[in-house]
């Protein structure tokens, strides 16, 4: 019985986000569209792009291997269970101890990997640059990301995310200089990461300053459907770790009522609707930033992630 | 016992050697011999194992060989199993290999008698236990692969590379040699139980220590002293550069576990983890950033090796760390990692290097910027390439992000240490195996996307064929060994518990028992992994979409010419170029690392020539460390040259001076 | 008695050959240098033959004869002779001009006397002195060898060398074989001498003739490294 | 005068010197070179008898531990040295660059030297092992100069000259030995005695030892190739037929070294006398490091290994400075391992500058590709001389430095970079001369691969297994060697 309503929570979860997803995105751009005067796109629009790109044949280039075709899949694959394995709005799931923080973190690595593949398939010059870009900024993204996991383990003395939140909740965090240079960092990493401005244009085909949707640039139909999906569940997925971690409030704990989880959901809901005001604002209010300045910007996460984990050695052993 | 059917394999070994030697020309010799030894390697591994899952007991036996009043001890113990099981798969992998691989070869009797010696002294180096027996396997090793190396000594640039390689590799032969001397004491116990027993002061324990850094880590590849390795492991055909690669870094980084773990586990002082810890780190982070930015496809796997090498080498350090530390629970995770990380490298390396190979043989061609589009006429070896790849940069559910989870996890014990400087130091370097992991990720999109993915940038490319079954059946086999490791890699902890135990005096807790096969380090509530869940919620999830989408929405296909955001061309020298792919990372890096600085050549407007860009990197090692003592040398060697040219008269008053100066000293000398 | 006089006249004789070996280089013309030469032969013969009556050594009066015979007349004459045939001018060339030379032939017989006072005295004092000045003589026919540049002027200089161990040889009393060794000794110079007349050796030891001098001493094309 | 009794040491002298008598007269190449190989086995048997048959100990003759180890492998070095120089011989009589009349010389001298090298290890009395020395070097002399070459006669000329201040130094120190030993042993025969003096030298006079050793070691070390001593070395290595090359490295080097042993000997056992191990040592180490570097600028192949051979001995010299049972065995083995390589080496090297036509190392390539035999014989020898294991340098490397590493650090370190040094030099040239594009005449050899094979299968294998008897006999010598 139990293991019955685990499961439930679980798909629950899972079909959670993957309903959210677009609704987040539409979200933001209609408050971008607001930020700047405009009427904006309508909030359920994501939806119907995704019908409509799903209903269109794929166009594939003569030369597009299997490895092409596949990739889609995967990348969304990947960027889903990552997404799945973040507490939401309840810690504890029934799958949450497959996998830590360092895992979710390798699946979007994965994910970006067959990207990156994929956009280097057919041969073009502007997939090229996409994936070459991608990877530079994943070089400087992921030691970033990991020494933010570095500073919240070490914290919390563990990378399970549901035993961090828990820790988080606990009285014994208080208020903690390294935690607040992981927040920062960990947005900064967000924001290269699901390559919003200031690094990357999610909304401009400009070809020089691209670099997620160039790797796209061949696909079209499901396969588009799938990767955009699959990068909106990554937008997701950032703000819930943020709001998981950082702001753990209102999650309901393991085995907890049904009353409790209904509360959990809203919470979450009230996070990301939070996050992704800040989210627009942030990018309205910001120009976006030339493509060799970003390995400053990354840098700079790093050195605060890695500042974040020397800070916590000196206020651990002086306490 | 173990030890005696291991021996037998060797003797096997050599004995296709002389074989070798002498029906190495006839036909269908190749594939025999390769089979013989394919067997022998099996039968190696096979008995290795058995000693290590069913933990059989310490096996010796001493042979009245090598040094006489030593004789000759080979022992097979937990470490020994280990190291055995991973040389001899790689060797079985590479027999396989060449099977198919060996036909291309124009002349055998270069290859064919190396060989299997070659694979004979790798186990020896395992297998011996006296200082003399160690040594003789270890630079007899050197010596088949340096033979392998020169077998294709007409191609330029071999001979430099296999006279660096055999200089280098007797620098550490000799440093491990004098490492020897300091431990076996002067009435010259060579045996390792003497040395064992025999007790040294602090200071020569570091100098052992010292010295054993050197001379393993230069075999192993070590940054400052990898710089024979790009070249010679490039340079030998290409299931022997998987064997140099995969396996004989193993056994040297066996050779530094025997001396430091082993032989001196009871002199280890708390600080020497951080040598060993920085020289890994830095080592990494070097290794891949040289791999990015080479053009040569075995050149990159090469520099790769050195990267993984400097992971391997962390996680040493960091058992030291801990051990040294009394902290032997946190040691054992950190070993276990390591070794992990040794027996995957192992793996997808040997993959990577056969893929090359493959091309070689289908193209002709090592360098990427002429390669292109290999996925199509070459699919069987694409995809063996491409788990390789993905386990190589660490990707989920793979083996290679398993052992390195267990680093960062063994990592993320830093604040149990004592110490100060390790607390702090291992961050850092957490920070650069991450760092590492990201470029190598980097690194291998770009080796498989310009390689086996876009358009064929030569002729050769698009002429390609797919190679041999064999050398499929060994890429496949290994690469199903890779996913195996990756999504259950708990059986192949608790594999490893007997080896680690047997060092650090404690293990990981027993996996296999855990539910759902997941991993669990230290406690569920810390941290654990299942790869086998990832796994099969990646497949279902993404099948689920496909049928989901191909159900209910479109499954037409329709083939087109390629978008190209609107001007497709049709000249595949448009596509990214190995270069210009590294570009962004090279400018991020390359200033500090490379020295390195771009010259673009621009012709002025209307003149229709094409403009040049070219790119100047530095290896600073060489420039730092091996010119001027080559200028040294050299110097020195003019200087003296000249009392070659002297008169009979000079040569007397030399004859004279020496006279008087000793009688003089015989004068003064009380 | 006999004790003192004999040990008088041996120092006497021994000391002779040092101030000899002096004399020799002094010189700086190679006809005289023969004859110098040939009067430390004289006096080595004298000095051995001294030794061999002293000793009741008859074998002795043998090594006196060749070094008389041999060393005083057949050699100097042959050199003579060779000088005159290969028409090798006249003067010693001195590498190192002759003041410095003596001074250090000074230094050196300084050095052998310090070296053979350490020698305890339970050796006697005959044999002590001897060995004193024998390896004075020895020293000093080594300096001409290396300070002397043409062939000639170095045989001479091997040659006193070798007066020195003559003198050292006899001197040690009741050393076998002394016989046997002046003999190969000459046989040596023998070689040296014929050496020096089939090879036209004129100069300098090191050159059969000139242009030879460019390929000998081997290594010296530009090979590949 | 008892000393010759009928023995093997008897035929160990008789049999060279009546086969020098016989082939000085004997026409007819095929003839003396075969005869000249079976005087050279007879005389290997007979030094190989002396095992059984160990002859008394007379005032002259002296056959011990120590000697018989040098005795049956300069006897063993000998025979298969005769065997090579039948072939290569026929080939230099093919070019022309010796005469039948040459020939006859050529053989006859070729005995007189093993003689003369037997005589001076078997030899009990300190003086006439000198005069042995002395006839031995006049030999090679000869030998050297026997193309005539103005090459050849210089170098012939240099060895001279050279020998000759040796021979006189070396001499001078006898003197002073017998000086040394009178007072105690009394005058005559006796002083001279090996193993008397052996018995009495604890009550020689220290300073009149010292002195002699100096001599000795100077004199002597000059026969060895001690740097600053060397200059004769190469050259006679490079012009002299390659045979000579070969008993000059394997077995004259070693003659000359025997004698510095037995002095030493004399002196380890005089409490007042200065130590002369470090003195060994520090010559040695200077050898080997002086060879290592003047290794990298050679052209000429036999100059080259010529070198190598300083280098060697000065491994060897250095491992008996150092003393102790393992740094002696180390040298002894290393001596003999060395004689049986090296003399390989030259065997290997005399075909390959007779089908090259040249010695210089510039114009000889790829070797394993035009002569496989030749080649990888070359590259195996190069790589067992250069100190790689399994062969038998390896093993006294091995001794050597570890045990010098334990007992002086400081030593360790110089003495690892010269063999580091003189290795890369090696590897460098031997990568030029056997691979690489063919460079060079590519005809085909007649060469007597025998005695290349016989002494590299014996380096190899010491360096895998050693029989037990040789080692207790080693250990024993060792020991004796303090």
């Amino acid at each position: 019985m139990a293991v019955i309503l685990d499961l439930a929570t679980q798909g629950a979860q899972m079909l959670l986000v993957l309903l959210l997803a677009p609704l987040l995105t539409g979200f933001i751009r209609k408050l971008k569209g607001r930020f700047l005067r405009r009427q904006g796109p309508p909030l359920l629009q994501p939806y119907r792009d995704l019908l409509r790109l799903m209903r269109k044949e794929a166009v594939l280039a003569e030369n597009a291997s299997w490895l092409f075709r596949v990739t889609p899949y995967l990348v969304f694959a990947a960027t889903w269970v990552a997404a799945a394995l973040v507490p939401t709005f309840a810690t504890g799931l029934m799958f949450s101890w497959s996998a830590d923080l360092i895992v979710v973190i390798a699946l979007l690595g994965s994910a970006r990997f067959f990207l990156a593949l994929a956009g280097m398939d057919v041969g073009t010059s502007f997939g090229g640059i996409g994936s070459s870009r991608e990877m530079m900024i994943a070089t400087l993204a992921e030691p970033a990301m990991i020494m933010i996991v570095f500073t919240l383990a070490l914290l919390a003395g563990s990378t399970q995310l549901s035993s961090l939140a828990g820790f988080m909740l606990s009285p014994a965090v208080g208020l903690r200089v390294s935690a607040g240079l992981a927040l920062i960092a960990l947005v900064m990493v967000a924001i290269a990461e699901n390559g919003r401005i200031p690094i990357d244009n999610p909304a401009t085909h400009l070809e020089l300053t691209m670099v997620h949707e160039a790797m796209l640039l061949e696909y079209s139909g499901r396969h588009l459907a799938v990767i955009e999906l699959a990068a909106w569940l990554k937008l997701l997925l950032y703000m819930s770790l943020i709001g998981c971690v950082f702001v753990p409030w209102g999650l309901a704990p393991s085995g907890a009522s049904t009353g409790e989880e209904v509360t959990g959901v809203a919470a979450y809901i009230a996070k990301l609707a939070a996050s992704g005001v800040l989210l627009a604002l942030f990018e309205t209010s910001v120009a976006k930033m030339r493509i060799f300045r970003i390995s400053e910007f990354l840098g700079a996460a790093l050195m605060l992630g890695l500042l974040g984990v020397l800070l916590l050695f000196v206020t651990r052993t002086l306490q | 016992m173990t030890v005696i059917a291991e021996l037998w394999c060797v003797g096997g070994l050599l004995g296709i050697a002389v074989l070798a030697a002498f029906i190495g020309n006839e036909r269908g010799a190749t594939a025999a011999l390769y089979s013989a030894a394919l067997a022998l390697s099996l039968a190696g591994f096979l008995f290795a194992l058995h000693h290590l899952l069913f933990g059989a007991a310490v096996a010796d036996i001493t042979l009245p060989l090598g040094l006489p009043w030593v004789g000759a001890h080979f022992q097979v113990d937990a470490l020994a199993a280990f190291f055995l099981a991973v040389v001899n798969v790689g060797g079985a992998g590479a027999s396989l290999y060449g099977i198919g691989y060996g036909r291309h070869e124009h002349e055998p009797l270069r290859v064919l008698p190396f060989f299997p010696a070659f694979l004979a002294g790798m186990n020896l180096v395992v297998l011996a236990a006296d200082a003399f027996s160690f040594l003789v396997a270890w630079e007899f090793m050197s010596l088949a692969s340096w033979a392998l190396v020169m077998a294709h000594h007409k191609e330029p640039g071999n001979l430099e590379a296999g006279y660096v390689y055999i200089v280098m590799a007797s620098a550490g032969t000799l440093a491990l040699l004098l490492a020897f001397g300091l431990l076996a004491g002067p009435e010259g116990g060579y045996a390792f139980d003497a040395i064992r027993a025999h007790k040294i002061s602090p200071l020569r324990a570091g100098l052992v220590l010292g010295l054993a850094l050197f001379g393993a880590g230069s075999k192993a590849g070590l940054v400052p002293l990898h710089v024979w390795l790009p070249l010679a492991h490039p340079a030998a055909p290409s299931h022997v550069s998987a064997l140099m690669s995969g396996v004989m870094t193993k056994v040297a980084i066996y050779g530094f576990l025997r001396i430091v773990f082993d032989l001196l586990a009871q002199d280890a002082e708390w600080w020497w983890g951080v040598p060993i810890l920085a020289a890994g780190g830095g080592t990494a982070v070097l290794g891949i950033l040289h791999a990015l930015m080479q053009n040569d496809v075995k050149r990159v796997l090469a520099y790769s090796t050195i990267e993984n090498i400097g992971v391997i080498f962390a996680g040493l350090g960091l058992a030291l760390a801990f051990d040294t530390n009394g902290w032997p629970a946190a040691g054992a995770l950190a070993l276990t990692a390591a070794l992990f990380h040794v027996l995957n490298h192992a793996l997808f390396k040997s993959i990577l290097f056969f893929g090359a190979g493959a091309v070689l043989t289908a193209t002709g061609e090592r360098n990427m910027d002429r390669l292109g589009g290999l996925i199509h006429p070459m699919p069987i070896t694409s995809f063996a390439f491409l788990v390789a790849c993905a386990a190589i940069s660490a990707l989920p559910p793979l083996n290679g992000f398993a052992s390195e989870w267990l680093l960062f996890q063994a990592i993320l014990l830093s604040p149990g240490l004592p110490h100060w400087g390790l607390k702090l130091l291992l961050p850092a370097v957490g920070a650069l195996l991450a760092l590492a992991a990201a470029l190598a990720a980097a690194c291998f999109v770009r080796v498989f996307g310009i390689v086996f993915l876009g358009r064929p940038r030569s002729v050769v490319a698009e002429r390609a064929v797919e190679v041999d079954r064999w050398s499929q059946g060994a890429m496949i086999t290994l690469a199903v060994l890779c996913v195996l490791a990756g999504i259950l890699p708990g059986f192949v902890i608790d594999a490893m518990a007997p080896v680690v135990q047997s060092v650090t005096g404690a293990r990981m807790p027993a996996q296999a028992s855990i539910e759902w096969l997941s991993i669990v380090p230290v406690a569920e509530s810390r941290s654990s992994y299942n790869g086998l869940v990832v796994f099969f919620f990646i497949a279902a999830s993404a099948s689920i979409a496909a049928y989901v989408i191909h159900r209910f929405a479109s499954g037409a296909i329709r083939r087109a010419p390629a978008w190209d955001c609107g001007f497709p061309e049709q000249n595949p020298a448009t596509q990214y170029t190995a270069g210009s792919f590294a570009q962004p990372i090279r400018q991020v890096f390359g200033t500090y690392v490379f020295r390195a600085h771009e010259r673009v050549e621009m012709r002025p407007p209307g003149d229709p020539g094409p403009a040049r860009f070219e790119v100047k990197l530095h290896d600073l090692a060489w420039e730092l460390m091996y010119t001027p003592i080559a200028n040294a040398v050299s110097l020195a060697a003019t200087r003296l040259n000249q009392l070659q040219f002297l008169t009979i008269r000079v040569y007397l008053s030399f004859v004279s001076f020496a006279l008087v100066f000793l009688l003089l000293v015989l004068a003064l000398w009380q | 008695m006999t004790g003192r006089l004999a040990f008088d006249v041996s120092h006497l004789l021994a000391g002779g050959l040092v101030l000899i070996s002096f004399m020799l280089l002094y010189q700086n013309r190679l006809y005289a240098l023969l004859n110098v030469f040939a009067l430390q032969a004289v006096v080595l013969a004298l000095s051995v033959a001294w030794q061999a009556f002293v000793q009741g050594a008859p074998h002795l009066y043998i090594t006196a004869a060749i070094a008389l015979f041999f060393k005083a007349i057949i050699i100097p004459v042959s050199l003579h002779r060779i000088i005159a045939r290969l028409g090798i001018h006249r003067e010693v060339d001195t590498v190192v001009g002759i003041g410095p030379t003596m001074l250090a032939g000074i230094a050196l017989v300084a050095l052998s006397m310090v070296v053979m006072l350490r020698v305890t005295s339970e050796a006697d004092s005959l044999a002590r002195e001897d060995l004193a000045f024998a390896l004075s003589v020895v020293l000093l026919g080594l300096l001409m060898m290396v300070t002397r540049g043409n062939a000639v002027s170095q045989v001479i200089g091997f040659m006193s060398l070798e007066n020195g161990l003559i003198l050292a040889a006899t001197g040690a009393k009741g050393m076998p074989l002394v016989v046997e060794i002046s003999v190969a000794f000459s046989v040596l110079i023998a070689f040296i001498v014929i050496g020096i007349f089939l090879f036209r050796i004129r100069e300098r030891f090191d050159t059969v003739d000139l242009e030879a001098l460019d390929r000998l001493r081997g290594d010296q094309y530009r090979g590949g490294q | 005068m008892n000393a010759i009794t009928i023995s093997g040491v008897t035929f160990l002298l008789i049999i060279p010197v009546m086969a020098a008598a016989i082939l000085a007269v004997l026409p007819g190449y095929r003839l003396s070179a075969s005869l000249n190989m079976a005087a050279a086995f007879l005389t290997l048997l007979a030094a190989l008898s002396l095992f059984i048959w160990k002859p008394a100990t007379g005032p002259y003759i002296l056959v011990d531990d120590l000697n018989i180890v040098f005795v049956v492998l300069n006897s063993f070095v000998g025979f298969t040295t005769s065997v090579f120089s039948a072939s290569y011989i026929a080939h230099e009589l093919e070019t022309g660059r010796l005469t039948p009349a040459h020939l006859r010389f050529y053989h006859a001298m070729y005995q007189v030297l093993l003689f003369a090298m037997n005589l001076a290890l078997v030899a009990n009395n300190i003086g006439l092992m000198w005069v042995a020395i002395e006839m031995a070097t006049l030999t090679t002399v000869i030998m050297v100069g026997i193309y005539r070459t103005e090459a050849a006669i210089e170098a012939a000329w240099k060895y001279f000259i050279l020998g000759s201040v040796g021979i006189a130094l070396a001499l001078f120190g006898t003197i002073l030995v017998y000086m040394a030993a009178r007072p105690v042993v009394g005058e005559g025969q006796d002083g001279m005695v090996w193993t008397v003096l052996i018995q009495h030298v604890s009550s020689f006079d220290p300073a009149l030892l010292d002195l002699a050793f100096v001599f000795l070691l100077l004199g002597y070390g000059t026969k060895v190739g001690l740097a600053p001593l060397h200059a004769w070395l190469p050259d006679a290595h490079a012009e002299g037929p390659t045979p000579i090359s070969a008993v000059l490295s394997g077995l004259l080097l070693n003659v000359a070294l025997y004698a510095v042993l037995r002095f030493k000997l004399l002196l380890a056992a005089n409490p007042g006398a200065i130590a002369p191990g470090p003195l060994m040592a520090a010559m040695g180490l200077a050898s080997l490091i002086f060879a290592g570097f003047m290794l990298y600028r050679r052209h000429d192949i036999k100059r080259l290994f010529g070198y190598s051979s300083i280098e060697h001995m000065g491994i060897i010299v250095f491992a008996f400075g150092m003393g102790g049972p393992l740094a002696n065995f180390a040298g002894l083995l290393h001596m003999t391992m060395h004689s049986l390589t090296k003399s390989a080496i030259f065997f290997t090297v005399g075909h390959i500058a007779q089908v090259k036509g040249t010695q210089t190392i510039a114009d000889i390539r790829g070797l394993t590709v035009t002569h496989p035999m030749l080649g990888w014989s070359l590259v195996v020898g190069v790589i067992a001389i250069a100190g790689m294991p399994p062969f038998g340098i390896f093993m006294s490397e091995f001794l050597v430095v570890s045990s010098t590493f334990v007992r002086v650090p400081l030593l360790a370190i110089p003495l690892v970079v010269g063999l580091l040094v003189g290795f890369g030099a090696l590897l460098l040239r031997l990568q030029g001369l056997a691979f690489g594009e063919p460079k060079g005449r590519s005809a085909p050899v007649q060469a007597s691969y025998l005695p290349m094979a016989a002494h590299l299968g014996l380096v190899l294998t010491a360096g895998i297994y050693l029989p037990p008897p040789l080692v207790t006999w080693f250990q024993h010598v060792a020991s004796l060697l303090g």
